[in-house]
Formats: structure tokens, C-alpha cells, sequence
């Protein structure tokens, strides 16, 4: 879960590292006001979860009212990469003379943290992971001891962050570890930590996302996920709501199945014999005839959608619950509204085989046919 | 005996007395795994499917003798049934099938793996079986039979479909280990293959990867270096678009293109690892091998 | 550092462990209210840092307002093993059925912290630890990691505590781990933990030591000392101020020395001659001549002592230095209070024994002749 | 060489700007000691004594190829200088000067300190000396005189008297460890005496132990099962009553009694090292013995 940058810039600044003044409107009238209480120039920035704000023209900087009124209206309802912009982070500009990157993350091949400092800050810091890794300094944190003061302080000099400032970038590493470590943090990142003229070193911008399966212990933080939810999808909002494992993509053919491999796998599938996948949607395991039947409203809701397939391989996942929701969710339709292909095999599969409607849905024996099948219907739609 | 476990595997169900530990103990037993203890904190002194349950794991583990644990505990409880476990020397195999555990937790569990002589399987797996001998965790054990090719997978229904295809073409199993979908994991590709590298009983492996980490590259790097044995593989998440997480935690494609299908497809080709389009492709390639 | 009873409660307390109704009183009007607004039974406590109390009735139980006043009366301003209480801690009477004990400490044999748990609480634990040690379930703690949840469970379960408050007692251990740790502590104890008819655990008495080397960053600690130390001798205040590693003792040879090995052994040295110590005090590495002024003040502060021996071998300490303190320190006297022997020796020895007034002090070349001479000095004043 | 230090130690003072760092690391050069390097955060490209100062350890080490390094850090600070040291592989010896560093913070040191390969002498230590070659910490010099006999105590001006007695006596020492008087220590009696009996130049150790824990009963274990080379043995504190920190924050007798003097004694004795009653018996001890 990726908080807003408002709510994250909260964050680290309630643990002490400086941030700009700044303020939220949701309005126009409420950004000039923002703008005219902290005072020109600020930065007007659409608080969207989407990378590359600037560039597209998410991000603007004014001098007076009548800019900041002009950006807010420009800036307010546009559409980013597929999302509406709800919120702007009004803040005050930073005149700045070189930014940094800071930042934790976890290292899953040493399956520890690491914290990680450039100078080349301001700019996308994976493109500079790819381009010159030397740019970037590391340093990998025990988890069991933590970041001790003086890991903070290598990592700063080993990335040739000047000696005047090198003490207050290691103390704004050592609070962003101590907050990924504390809020279950999966990134937190600075990027740019400006550096002014006088030598203040300040966050100008603020990510953190947290450890989904963590959000049970960070009551704060569960509640700005709720609350920032402002400029999500419809179908983010159902797949949210009925607790799926849903990744929506750009093709046609709609996957509902069990087991996060075995539906990558389907995906994969469809891709082989000449279909694209509209979406991934993983039901998880031992999941119910309800559940079944909301996977199969999830996927009808995205118009995208002309076919189905439903691949279940039981272990705890039953057969014939399986078989259950599917025909509960299709016999409330007069007319079914995208064909399904089912397949069962293991736990119950042939009692679910039994209780499935064949009136409704296509039942396959295969993996390979049921995909085959629903790339077939796909392309008969689309023809 | 295969790895990791066989009959005379003498195991303790951590969290027996809730709804999966139950129900899976009863499976377990049915299947014929050895299950001599339960371990669940202020339980101590019932029984669950015929089996003693004990307050502590320490406990349960020098009265019953035991020398593995399969874990059931709900997630923001695991890590530390992870570490109580870890405590135990007598234990040298921790299965841990629960999903959702708290990434840092189980950064903390793997850094105190490090200083242990035990295995650790998962989390987030669906556990280890020896077909005919003996099954830790959520796998169905009808699916499997005896045999000599090893599995190894990051993902359960993934395995299930594999396995079930073999055993349809009369292709039985050593050992099969699902060792999870987590981004931080016990035993990895590697340490499974070299446990079915030095296993007299296995004569072939079947290793099925997925997008996110490096886990496979290493995989492929080991293979290339070290293995005898021939390895069938495939890779899920071909389709994957970069930065989703794709069902599992660990599935994801990095932002930087780092963790692909193709990149780990690759780095098994050119171990000499065939890579199979579809499951049957795999199983297809386990036959040459064979 | 020890924290007093009533301190150690409200740590404890605001970290969330149970501990009875109570009300700190300096007076018997002021112990009298506070056990009404409690009401009684009430115990009635000293607030000294003596063991025993109870035996020696530093603390009594009374059921009404004139057993209160009594009570109150008899112990404020009592003498308990030569401190006097200035405070009682007024608190509500716990119904028990059993008491427990429980403890954090460092294990310096193994170099990590313990904790530990008895069923045999209300009593002394170092005698339970010597008669039956068994008696204590003990769990080392890996400082990197900290406490896991399972370890208190765990050692709690070792100790046979009930299984009905096994989870209760467990979750105060952890709490008090996490204090012990978080407020650097060398010692923290509840015993008794009380338990009572309704299962419900109490702690009934508190103890926190606290590492006085981690004191600067614990300035809440710092403060409870501050004002805890209502109760401590003149010579204890001296010692405090003058910032001296310092001991008293019963005899009447005063010693003076550098370093905590070697000031042992000048205290040895005196029991082999035949004298008996009557402090330990070290003055530390590389004293200068107002330091060493001042431990002679202390020294003849002491009533007890009869003759001082000053052993001092130079290393970051010179020899000269310590040489112009005796001179200082002694001339200001018209007679000097007590004999003094001065024997130095390493770094600048030689400079020091030709700066010292031989009117004022008797010179020994070795440690042993200045120990033998001192001690005669003190047999002679006593003879 | 003789043990841990000799005239080809590369060493790194840790908080050579501070008062302490600066005046010791001049007497350990003056002393032939092979300063090479001070660490300092934030005092990079400094010089002190002619010696190069770098902000962190790593570089320090690597820069001039230490060994070795001294830490003068203050109190507060120690413990994190102490983990920076030990976090470099090159350094195999670790001497912490610094008294007064908060006990919670040695022992998580200590805890690392298990996972390395490197010694930790202190904290709370005069440092070690071999004279004629080098020496490490506050230790003044001139009392030395180079021989053949080993000393290793938790006391500073203690081990001033004994070694001053036996120079004066014509007995020279090969090396003397300070090992410190806190109640957790890196180098404990054990290892060093470990050290001394595989040194081919020390034909007998000076042992001075002090009351408080059992380090000294450990070591009269490992004397009377273990070596060969003759130990003399001293104990200060016979007269401290218990539950009063005499001094150094390890010395202490338990309320219940342990870690007294006597005992301590008479686990020596028992071991067949002869205790001395005064520093003098001790050097009439170590004549006997040679």
C-alpha cells in the first residue's frame, strides 16, 4: 500500500525530517488560499499514485494567485495515466543548489534491508541503478540489530554527499530506517532531498509504502490508506471490497483461478494460443460459493472482457463449491453476458463437473483446451 | 529415506487446535505422516485428532521427540511461532505453510535461520511430501504418487497441476517442495536442489519458478556449476506487467525490469535446463529426460 | 541506580503493569488521607533502599484511620540500617492467593539479559536461587533480537505458573523486558506479583535499578534520582558530588587510591597488616590537585577514620599533581585532622615526592610499607 | 610475535581528534607503536600526530591496510564504534579503551563480537603492550621492560604495581592484556590465557583477577584441565562487602554471595596456581615458577 505523498510527507515530518510547508485543497479556491498562506513561489502537485507526475504535467510551479488559480484548474480533475486527480499538494518551492536520494528498502535476494544514498537525486533512481550503479551507495541493515549510527554515516560518505551536510543527511537516514522499520515499511524513499544554498537539507518529496500484511498492526497508516483511497478505479474498488488479488491488464480474455502461480500460469496460457488477458484475478485458497460468484462479478464488470476462463486445481478449494458459485452468479442472468469456460481437477472436481449447469458455462478437461476455448470465444466477439 | 521428511518424520503441528491446523493434522494423519505432537499456548494438556498438544514447542518436542514442525499459525503470530521453533535444536525442519506473514518478520526469522543448522520451508508454501511416506502441510496428497522425479515450486496450484499431470502419465515423485511465494523465503531453489542432487532416489527435477527476485537466475547459475541430475523447468509470468504484484508477495516484476519470465528463462536455457511452455510441455520434457 | 518503590510503580504503572491503589506521604496527616481516599486495608511502606524492611517493620498493615496514624507515625522518621525514612508509600492491601516472582537482569557470565520466573514469590529470590534453583525458570534473551513473545510464555510455563494467568503473567514480562530495555535498566523485579482469588495479577512491590553508565540518556531516571535521594547519608552526598567512586565501610583506615583494582587491594592490604578498611574510594584516572583535595575532605569527613594512606601509581594520573593536592588540601589545617601516609609511584612519582611536605604527610617507598604505616598510625590513635 | 600486538600492527585510533585520542596516540607512537590511520566522522583529510585521519573505520583500513584499531571514543558513542570496528573484516583486534560505556550496549556488542573472527579487549581497559614493541591504550610505557613472562587483569594500576615489581626485579614481560573491569567484556581470562599458553615466548602468566562474576573461576577450570605454562595468580577485593560496586562496574559481590574473593581463590589454588596475598608475593610466585 503507497501512501499520497501529503500523507507521507506527514509522516516522516511528525518523526522529525523537515519537509516544505505545504497544505491540501481539493479545490481551486482552497489551493490559492494554500498558496497565498504559505507564499509564492509553491509548487502545485497532483497527489496521485502514478510516477512521472511532473513530465506529465502534473506538477507545476507558480509565482502569484493568478498562476496558482490557473494551475489548480489545470491541474484539478485532469486525467493521469488513467487517473482522475482528486487532491493537490500545495508547497512551498525550494530553491535548492543539488538533490539527493535516500532510501530503505528491503533486499529480498539477501533478505535483509538495505538503505541506499546518491547524490544523483531528482531523477528516476532506477534508470541511474541501470546506467551507473557505482552512483549509488549501500549499505545492507541487520535486522536483528538494526541500523547502527554508524552504517547511517558510511553509506552517506560512501555516496560523496559533501562533508558539510553529511551529518544531517546520516541523522534523516537513520529516522527514515527507524520509520520503515517501525511503520513495516516495504520502500521509503527522499527523492530529491534538496540541498538550499545555506546548506539545509529538506524532503521534497516523500514515498512510503508499507507491507500490505502488515497494515493489521499500523492502525495510522490502515487509516490513511482509507482515506487517500480518493482516485482509485472502479474495479480497484471491487476487487479492495471482496478481498481478491486482482491485477487488471489490457487484453480481452478474463481469468479467475486458484493459486497465484497456477493463474499467472493461465495468463500465460492465453497468451500462447494468440489471446491477451484482460486481467489476473487469484481467489485464493479454500475459497466458497460466494466468493466464486463475486470473482465472476468482478470480471463481467470489466467491460474490456468477451470471454472467460475459470481454472480451478482443488487442494483446499472444493470442486463443488467451485461448481456452486458459478451457477449461482450465472442464473441471475437472463442472457449469461460473456461466455465461461470452466475447468476443475483436483479435491471434488468430478462432484463439481456433476453440479455445473452445462446450459451456461463450457466445461473443459484440460487446462490447455479451457484456454484454447475462451480465446476462441474471444476472438469470435471481437471478429 | 527421500529429503527433507519420509515415515519416520516425527512431527509437530504448531496451531493444531485451530480451524486449518486441525482439519490439515487429520489430513496429515490420514495420509500417514507421523504427527506426535501439538504445540498451541495455553493448550497445553488436550489432544486434537488423537495427537497431545503441549503449551510450548519445546516442550512437545522432548516429550514427543520430535524432529520437525509444520507451522499453521495465523500470520501476525507466525514469525514467532517461526522462532520458537528455530529455538528447538532437536528440530531441523520448520515447514511453514501460513501466507500474509509481515515481510520484516520474516526478515528477522531468515537472519536467525542464518545461525541455525535447520531448514526452514516457506512461508507461504503448501509444504513438503514424500508420496507413499509421509505429507507436511496443505498439498492433497491423492494427486501424487511414488516415483523418482523431485519437484520444487514457488507455488502451490502451480505444483498441483504439474504433479497431477505426471502422475497421469505414470511419472511418480521423490519429494515434492513447495518452498513458497513469499519475497523473503527459507530454503531456496538452490538448497532444494542440492538436497534432490545428492538424493539417491531422485533422478530428475522438475523446478517451477515464477517472476519477482533472482531466486531462479541462481537457480540456473547452480544447475549450470553443479548438478548432475537433469532439471525440467518452467516459469510462471510471462504476462506479467513490471511493478504488480501478482497474487504471491514475491511475484512481482521490479520497475527496472529486474525479476522477468524471460530473464529467468533464459539463464535456465542456458544451464542447459529445457523450459517448458505449458505444464504438459514440462511434463513432455521430463520424459526426455528420464 | 535504584529507583525507590514508588518510582518503580509508576514506571511500571504507565507502562501498563497492574499495581495497587497508592499514594506517596511525607507526613502522618498526609498517610492518613491518602489511606482514607484508598481505603483500607491499606499497607503503610517505607521508602528506603534497604532489603527486609518488612522484618525490620518498615512496613506495616492496617484496617482503620488510628491503626493508620500509628503506623504512619512509627515508621516516618524511623531508623532502618542507618537510613532514615523521610517517606512512606500509602497503598491499598492486595487479597492474595499466591505470589510469583518475576525478573529481568543481565547475565554477565553469558553476556545477555535473563529473565526469570518463580512461583515462589513474596520471599528472597537469591535464597530461593541458592536453596533450590530449580525453583527459577530462566530464559536468556538474544540482545540483538529482544524478547520474543514465546520465550515469556515459554519461561512462564517452565516456572509452573497456572495456566489460567500464565498468559497475563507472560504479557507483564514482556512489558517489563521492553522497560528493562528501553530504560536501560540492570535489575527490574516484581516481587511479589500477587494473584489473587479472581485471577488477577498485581504487582505488589517494584524494583528498577537502573545502569548509571546509561543514566545521560534516560534524563526521566535522572530526574526520579534527583529527587529519590531524600534519604541519603551526608557522606553518600559528599562522594555523589564530588563525583568519587566511593564505599564506606565499618574500620578506621581511611584509604585514597587511583584505580579500582589497585584501591581493592590497598583495602586488602590493610586487613593482611592487621587494620580494618574504613572506605573504598577511587579516585580515577588522571586526577588533578583539586580532585585529590577533595578526597581528602571526604576521607576526613569520615568520623570513623583514624589514619588515611594515599596510594596512587601513576599512569594517566601524575605524580605531582597528586603531590600539590595533598599539600593543598592539608595546609589549610593548623593540625592535621588524621595521620596521613602517602606512597606514589609510575608518571612523574619522583617530581610528587620532592613536592610533598614531609611536615604534613609521612612518604613510604612501596605500597606495602605505607599500608603497614598507616595502619600502626590508626592502632596508635585508638590505643 | 608474542600475543596480539607486535612491532607489524597497523593501527587505526578511533576518536583520535578527542583530548584522550590525541595524547595516547602520541605516547603509543612515541612508544614505536605503528599508528597508521585516526577515524573520525566528519574529521576526514584531518592530520593528528602526523597520522591521516578518515571518517569511517572501512576506509581508515583500507587506506592504510590496518589491523588493528584502539577506540577513545566517548561513552555514548563507544558501543557504535565498536560495532563499526567489528563490521571490518581486516581488523582481528579490537582494543576499547572507553569506561563508562552503557552495559546494554556492550552486551549487543558482545553478541556481534560472537560472529566475528576478531578479539574485543575491554571496554573499560589500560589496552595491551608488548613491550619493546608496541603498545595499545592509556598503559604508561616506561614501567615495561620486554621478557618472557605474560599478564593479563581486569585491573589498570593494579597491573601497574605487579609489572613494576617485576621489572624491578629483572623479570621482563612478552605481552600484558588489560582485559578490563566491566561485567561484560570482550577478551575474558580464558582467551588470553589461551593465548599465552601457545605463545612460544612466555614461559609463565600473571593472572589478576578481581571479585565479581566468574571469569576467574572459569579460567582456574581451563588452567587445571588445559595448560601447561605456569600461571601466578592475584585476587583484589578480598575485603569488599557484597552488594557494593567497588570501583569498576564488574566489581561486585552478589547479595547472594557470589563472585567473592575466596572463591575465586580457591578455584586458583585448586588449579595449583598459587595466589598471592600482596603484589610482592605474587613476583616471589613468579621467580619460584620460572
Amino acid at each position: 500500500m503507497r501512501l499520497h505523498e501529503y500523507q507521507a510527507k506527514q509522516v516522516f515530518s511528525d518523526a522529525g525530517i523537515p519537509t516544505p510547508a505545504s497544505d491540501l485543497a481539493a479545490t481551486v479556491d482552497e489551493a490559492v488560499d494554500a498558496a497565498e498562506e504559505i507564499g509564492y513561489p509553491v509548487a502545485i502537485k497532483a497527489q496521485v499514485h502514478v510516477g512521472g507526475r511532473g513530465k506529465a504535467g502534473g506538477i507545476k510551479l507558480v509565482e502569484d494567485a493568478d498562476e496558482a488559480r490557473e494551475a489548480a484548474d489545470d491541474i484539478l480533475g485532469m486525467d493521469l495515466k488513467g487517473y482522475t486527480v482528486d487532491r493537490v499538494l500545495v508547497e512551498a518551492a525550494v530553491d535548492f543548489e543539488n538533490e539527493l536520494y535516500v532510501g530503505v528498502t528491503m533486499d529480498r535476494g539477501e533478505g535483509e534491508p538495505v538503505a541506499m544514498v546518491s547524490t544523483r537525486g531528482g531523477v528516476n533512481i532506477e534508470e541511474v541503478a541501470e546506467e551507473d550503479p557505482d552512483a549509488i551507495a549501500r549499505e545492507h541493515i541487520d535486522p536483528a540489530f538494526g541500523m547502527h549510527p554508524y552504517q547511517a554515516r558510511k553509506v552517506v560518505y560512501d555516496a560523496g554527499v559533501d562533508r558539510e551536510i553529511a551529518g544531517d543527511v546520516a541523522s534523516i537516514l537513520r529516522t527514515l530506517y527507524q520509520l520503515w522499520d517501525d511503520r513495516d515499511g516495504a520502500d521509503a524513499e527522499i527523492n530529491p532531498l534538496m540541498v538550499t544554498g545555506d546548506k539545509e537539507v529538506v524532503a521534497a518529496d516523500a514515498v512510503f509504502n508499507v507491507d500490505e500484511d502488515a497494515l493489521f498492526r499500523q492502525p495510522e497508516l490502515a487509516e490513511m490508506e482509507e482515506e487517500g483511497e480518493f482516485a482509485e478505479s472502479e474495479l480497484e474498488q471491487k476487487a479492495d471490497e471482496y478481498g481478491f488479488d486482482y491485477v487488471r491488464l489490457s487484453g480481452n480474455v478474463g481469468i479467475i483461478g486458484n493459486g497465484a502461480g497456477l493463474v499467472m500460469t493461465t495468463l500465460d496460457l492465453v497468451d500462447h494460443y494468440g489471446g491477451t488477458p484482460a486481467n489476473f484475478l487469484d481467489v485464493g485458497g479454500g475459497a466458497k460459493a460466494d466468493r466464486i460468484a463475486n470473482a465472476l462479478d468482478m470480471v463481467f464488470s470489466d467491460d474490456n472482457v468477451d470471454s472467460v476462463v475459470f481454472n480451478i486445481f482443488g487442494g483446499i478449494t472444493r470442486g463443488d463449491e467451485v461448481a456452486k458459485g458459478i451457477n449461482q452468479a450465472l442464473e441471475q442472468f437472463d442472457e449469461i453476458p460473456k461466455p465461461v469456460v470452466v475447468r476443475l481437477a483436483g479435491t471434488n472436481a468430478v462432484e463439481g463437473m456433476e453440479i455445473l449447469n452445462e446450459d451456461l458455462v463450457t466445461v473443459e478437461q484440460t487446462l490447455e483446451d479451457a484456454v484454447q476455448r475462451a480465446v476462441e470465444y474471444a476472438e469470435e466477439v471481437e471478429a | 529415506m527421500s529429503v527433507l521428511v519420509d515415515e519416520d518424520s516425527r512431527v509437530i503441528v504448531q496451531g493444531i487446535t485451530g480451524g486449518e491446523g486441525k482439519f490439515h493434522t487429520e489430513q496429515m494423519i490420514e495420509y500417514g505422516t507421523n504427527v506426535v505432537a501439538g504445540a498451541v499456548p495455553g493448550k497445553g494438556g488436550q489432544e486434537v485428532a488423537g495427537v497431545p498438544v503441549y503449551d510450548t514447542v519445546e516442550e512437545a518436542a522432548e516429550a514427543e521427540n520430535a524432529d520437525t514442525s509444520v507451522v499453521f499459525v495465523p500470520p501476525a503470530f507466525a514469525g514467532d511461532a517461526c522462532f520458537e521453533a528455530l529455538g528447538v535444536d532437536a528440530l531441523d525442519l520448520v515447514v511453514t505453510i501460513t501466507e500474509g506473514i509481515p515481510t520484516q518478520d520474516v526478515s528477522r526469522v531468515y537472519r536467525r535461520l542464518q545461525e541455525t543448522d535447520a531448514y526452514l520451508v516457506g512461508p507461504n508454501c503448501p509444504g513438503v511430501i514424500t508420496p507413499g511416506e509421509a505429507k507436511l502441510g496443505i498439498l492433497p496428497g491423492n494427486i501424487f504418487e511414488a516415483g523418482r522425479v523431485g519437484l520444487v515450486s514457488r507455488s502451490g496450484t502451480l505444483t498441483y497441476q504439474v504433479v497431477d499431470s505426471l502422475s497421469q502419465r505414470g511419472i511418480g515423485q521423490s519429494t515434492a517442495i513447495g518452498i513458497g511465494g513469499d519475497p523473503i523465503i527459507g530454503t531456496s531453489f538452490v538448497e532444494a536442489l542440492a538436497l534432490f542432487e545428492q538424493d539417491e532416489k531422485t533422478d530428475a527435477v522438475v523446478m517451477c519458478g515464477e517472476i519477482g527476485g533472482e531466486d531462479e537466475e541462481e537457480a540456473a547459475a547452480y544447475i549450470d556449476e553443479y548438478m548432475t541430475t537433469p532439471v525440467a523447468g518452467f516459469i510462471a509470468g510471462r504476462t506479467a506487467p513490471p511493478g504488480k504484484r501478482m497474487g504471491h508477495a514475491g511475484a512481482i516484476v521490479s520497475g527496472s525490469g529486474t525479476g522477468t519470465a524471460q530473464s529467468k528463462i533464459d539463464a535456465l536455457e542456458s544451464a542447459g535446463v529445457p523450459v517448458g511452455d505449458t505444464p504438459e510441455d514440462v511434463v513432455d520434457n521430463v520424459e526426455d529426460l528420464l
